[in-house]
């Protein structure tokens, strides 16, 4: 056994501590997008990698989304497993034809015979009081479209290893970023051996109903389950870690125990991913739910401007609604 | 509406004055050998220099206009920029050092003619007499743009780099179909000029021959990557490859930025089809206020640029040519102060939009989805004034 | 009342048919896209638009499929409507980000000053045995999108008048031509009232279970309704005609009468519009429903070659499959 | 894996034998005022010429190499089409008037360059030692390629147009990253030329100085479209304004194929960056066995084209100098006929893929999902063996 070797870090921390684990570890890795090299990325994830492993490795690429996935594509037959960073959630679309039908495909076009260790990293959701296309959570667009795996982390340490298993993984992943929780603090232990890059994990135990959540809004949820508690309330609250696939394994583990759910996710409801998590679980647990599958999410509407995202925003009060409705039935 | 900006336009195009005397002091240019041409009229020197292909000959009135342009948007840049720090504004992308260049190219439009801005063209909405307020919604965060781009011909702040190439082309398509005579002018940036988007519209433009100007800033950055990583031959020589001029013009001379767009909107509206303007300029301040270039970029290089200052190569001609007595610049600053006062103080009464806003406008025409939200979310918040909920 | 006229005709005429009449209605109707002019379109939907109208009508672009949203939508602010025609399914990618950033937002980034009233025409979805990316159904990756309206017409009096109101729309719509159908005929009644477009309609009336499609789907699930009834079943047949809004009002009644649905599409079932309509019904109708809301759709990997798409694409088989499974619960 | 194409190549290359004495018979090419220039070493007539930037000596051998090349591709093309026409292919892209783009273009590649091919480059692929049947699979609609892209540095038929101009763009960028002299070639259409893909990849390549050439057939049309409608200029002009050349070749002409590719690839392997070569052809038959031309194309341009037909030239080439006797004439045509049967055969037997094919290489390290979905599919399969079902 290796001795543990934990460090409290923040999310942001955790991803470029990850990056330079994998880019020391196999010199085929590259990160690749708009300002990740001398400003590190807008959001730092990549400071300090330029200087380390050069202009190489760490490339700062021409104002082209499709471009870079592209190139990324390009470099991936070539043997090179390229870590794309794009700058914002809103700014992926002009890389939405290579992503879906190159980078998602090629592996079955080619009968498996060429691989596609991509990883896109998308800063995602909102929070952050930022201008328009800044703030959006586009994940059901990626994990519909087969040949893509999505995954989001909620805490430093899965950010951590998570990042490394993706990376690590021949088939391309989206890689959410949840940007409002960058600077939230947690263990590291570079030494544990991580769950698998698609389980989902019970970030709290309960036994009235189960929350379901990723990314940003697991603190939310846990934040919800606290509060739920001081009213007698006993949830569950399930951080699903990967949106395609799902772990519906463990969320029907927890949905029999618990028989009800409600889903939360700061995407809009209308063909979010929490539509997939109730209409899966409903026919997996027909018989076990109490109630509906709930959701809270965002509205059928464009991100809000800042002044209106915290209406926008699933918080307390309205997952703490959505148990309490769930509850009645 | 404010009508600031366009009063400033029928000022200097009202002046039965006198031409400035400028001819006598003008020479032509020097161009550094091995540098791409640009067209040049005013140094950083406060001297008049001669183009062969672009004559301009302003009027003291229009000198002045421009000065004054130049001087109200750089005051209200800063008190943006000010705003930002004192937690008013979310965010600001200030335009400082590239005011020549958005008044210059500005100032030649007429207004049947239409511009389809980035998010970083405060000067350009001064010329066209967009209220400066109106641009402060989205960066304050109560609206994402939210003018009608019709009032002024001046269509909404685009932040996803490089699409309103195409809105510019397909617009102008529009206008030459309606067989009038106006022209559509497209900003972006350096960076912009890698967007497929981009090429695009420089390839539908150029097919349909439509009377778009493609006015291209190259401030030398885009956040913290230099100009060099967008191309390496200057980005005014993309239009060539796709069957159109292109030229570069001295983006800190205001006179020059004038005649070039000028030229350009001439083209256009006599059918003669789209045009690249790459203006030569920097961007003097950081990218937006969440920026830090000190990470990537010397102090050096700013302080070349200074010296090469818009608004103080004017300043140095009108003061040469005694077109600008003390009042004029006391009045300047006067109103610049003004217009500072006036904008902050709109910007704290801008009120929160309301909860409810987020439902509006999705659609024109209505949605059943959104109208069932609207009503579930109402309730919702109705059962906190009824006090039912936690 | 108007004379009736009606006339037996293919989807594909009684489209053709209801381009020409909005362009004679409203001068402002333009049709542009890949090879509509002398072609008349892959599919001879625009055929003899160009002859008829002209060049400065009808035109063919250059081949860019972002370069054609987005002129489209510089002419829609100049005062036109434009009906873009996107060659294959699969070919709309390269326009999504014009599409979803800013067809999709711009009337609420105007605050609703400005109008974006564009058809996107989209001849989609599979069996006609062509080659990759010529079959595809994604309109789950638009309906979740705020902005946009999506629909899909099954038959040609729909295809008429669909197209007419999609075109009148002030909002831009994505219209999905199920082009597998293109030459099913239908009695198209030119001077009828039409439904509202985003109405379901109740194909087929009956009381054991409801089945909901729309587009090429609904053909599949009023054939499996006539099978099931020699077998006794008595299936209702929910043409949902619009996949944004979805009429949810229509389906609801339609199960609270028969208590059991199951959804079916070409799209993948994973998070295809089926997972909304499961989770809603669920929610809507949790004391009605005998069985979970099931799904009959495409699989979780990429379209396959054309000599697997029976396999691939639900058919009779499949759907009734489907309804033994709900009405055995 | 069969390796006629292969074997063609090392035939050509082994040749000890001594130089055509084609040079007696060179004059230079001559252009028609107003014309852009064109790179020409065989006239349709079959004469050699020269050109001052482009020098090309091939040996006889080359010389029949092309020839059967040629021949050999064209066939397999006409058999493809019959094929499609018999029912056993769903669709075919036909390449008929494009050989000597093809093969002289594939002639010049080292066995370690890499091919990013549209859906058109059968005779590229033949080059490469691609078995021809393999390119078969996606059109009968069996497999959406599923060869190995590494078994002959050939990458799998693309659709999408001009995606591909990126992944090679890309891959290039690795070349040189891994310090090799390897060059990498992309195929695309004068269509795919308005692609904000391919403008894109233009910019990478520039600034990254990619060894990648960009190898443009303006075959005339896109689908029903005129090359006038991409561009108002020559494509091959399009390269400038990106900061690399440009350069028109004829498309008909193998021998110049030969010599501007040989060049490219060359410039590209010494670190000198991307070129864009434009081969001026024609797309003699329909667009795919889908396409009716008579909707949109006179006969006449097509009659134009045929008297400048690229293997004609080149036998009318051998035959003057007598590099070709019958016997070798009538074994490439027997060659011919022996690959038109072979691939008739082959792809009578190409088996049905199997049902649960579907799920197979969706990922390389696998997805719950599709799991669940391939057990759930099996199981309904078996419902119908054991007699459960409808
Ligand atoms: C498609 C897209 N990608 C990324 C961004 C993030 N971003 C905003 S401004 C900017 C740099 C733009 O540089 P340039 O075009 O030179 O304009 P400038 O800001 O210098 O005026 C970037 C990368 C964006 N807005 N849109
Ligand atoms: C992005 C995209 N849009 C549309 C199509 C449909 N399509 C297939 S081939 C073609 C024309 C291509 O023309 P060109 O690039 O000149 O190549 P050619 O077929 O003439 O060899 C079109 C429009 C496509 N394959 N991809
Ligand atoms: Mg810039
Ligand atoms: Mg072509």
């Amino acid at each position: 056994m290796a001795a543990t070797s934990t460090t409290k870090m923040p999310i942001a921390k955790a991803l470029n501590e990850s990056l330079r684990k994998a880019m020391e570890d196999n010199p085929k890795v590259l990160v690749m997008g708009e300002d990740v090299g001398k400003l590190g990325g807008v959001f730092r994830i990549t400071d300090g990698l330029q200087k380390d492993f050069g202009e190489d490795r760490v490339i700062d690429t021409p104002l082209a989304e499709s471009g870079i996935v592209g190139t990324a594509i390009g470099l991936a037959l070539r043997g090179y497993r390229p870590v794309v960073e794009i700058q914002f959630d809103g700014f992926v679309f002009p890389a939405y034809d290579q992503i879906v039908t190159q980078l998602a495909k090629m592996h079955a076009r080619a009968l498996g015979k060429v691989k596609l260790p991509v990883v896109i990293r998308i800063p995602y959701a909102g929070g952050i009081g930022a201008v328009e296309h800044h703030s959006e959570s586009p994940e059901a667009l990626f994990a519909h479209v087969a040949g893509l795996k999505c995954v989001s982390p909620s805490n430093a340490a899965d950010a951590y290893w998570m990042m490394q298993q993706a990376i690590e993984s021949d088939d391309p992943v989206v890689f959410f970023e949840p940007k409002r929780r960058y600077w939230d603090k947690g263990e590291v232990d570079t030494s544990a051996i991580p769950a698998p890059l698609h389980a989902a994990r019970v970030a709290r135990q309960g036994t009235d109903l189960t929350l379901a959540a990723y990314g940003p809004m697991v603190k939310t949820c846990l934040e919800a389950a606290a509060a739920a508690e001081e009213e007698g309330n006993s949830l569950e609250v399930v951080d699903m870690r990967s949106m395609s696939p799902i772990d519906f394994d463990t969320l029907q583990q927890s949905v029999e125990r618990t028989r009800r759910l409600v889903v939360v996710h700061e995407a809009p409801v209308f063909l979010g991913t929490g539509s997939e998590v109730a209409a899966r679980i409903t026919e997996r647990c027909f018989y076990h739910l109490e109630a509906p599958v709930l959701r809270v999410g965002g509205f059928h509407a464009p991100y809000p401007p800042a002044r209106l995202e915290e209406e926008y925003l699933p918080g307390l009060d309205r997952v703490l609604d959505a148990v309490d409705r769930a509850l009645a039935y | 509406m404010t009508v600031e900006g366009t009063a400033a336009r029928s000022t200097s195009r009202r002046s039965g004055g006198k031409r400035a005397s400028t001819s006598r002091k003008k020479k032509t240019a020097a161009t550094q050998p091995g540098e791409p041409q640009l067209v040049q009229l005013l140094t950083p020197e406060g001297e008049r220099v001669e183009h062969p292909d672009y004559a301009f000959d302003p009027t003291p009135d229009e000198l002045r206009g421009f000065y004054r342009d130049m001087m109200l948007t750089r005051r209200f840049d800063a008190e943006a920029t000010a705003l930002q720090r004192q937690g008013e504004l979310g965010l600001w992308a200030s335009l400082l050092g590239q005011e020549a260049a958005q008044i210059g190219s500005a100032r030649a439009l007429r207004p049947d003619d239409y511009v389809f801005p980035t998010y970083r063209e405060h000067g350009v909405a001064w010329c066209r007499g967009v209220d400066p307020t109106n641009l402060l919604g989205m960066f304050r965060g109560v609206n994402n743009g939210g003018w009608d781009p019709n009032t002024n011909n001046f269509h909404l702040y685009t932040i996803v780099i490089g699409s309103q190439a195409l809105h510019a082309t397909g617009y102008a398509m529009g206008v030459a179909k309606d067989g009038a005579d106006s022209a559509v002018i497209a900003y972006f940036g350096d960076g912009a000029s890698s967007q497929g988007d981009v090429a695009e519209a420089f390839t539908f433009s150029a097919v349909y021959n439509a009377p778009v100007v493609f006015f291209c800033q190259n401030n030398q950055w885009a956040i913290s990557e230099p100009a060099e990583r967008q191309s390496r031959v200057p980005i005014y020589q993309r239009a060539q490859g796709f069957g159109f001029p292109g030229v570069r013009v001295d983006g800190n001379d205001v006179l020059a930025c004038m005649a070039v767009t000028k030229a350009a909107v001439e083209r256009a509206r006599t059918g003669e089809g789209p045009m690249l303007i790459e203006a030569f300029t920097y961007r003097m301040g950081a990218h937006t206020t969440s920026d830090d270039p000190t990470r990537y970029r010397h102090d050096d290089e700013r302080a070349a640029w200074e010296a090469k200052d818009p608004i103080l190569r004017l300043r140095t001609l009108l003061e040469k040519e005694n077109l600008a007595d003390k009042d004029f610049l006391t009045s300047v600053d006067e109103e610049a102060d003004a217009l500072a006062r006036r904008v902050r103080e709109a910007v704290r009464a801008m009120p929160n939009p309301d909860s409810m806003a987020i439902f509006e406008h999705v659609y024109a025409d209505g949605h059943a989805l959104v109208d069932e939200e609207r009503a579930q979310y109402a309730e919702y918040l109705a059962s906190f004034a009824d006090g039912e909920a936690h």
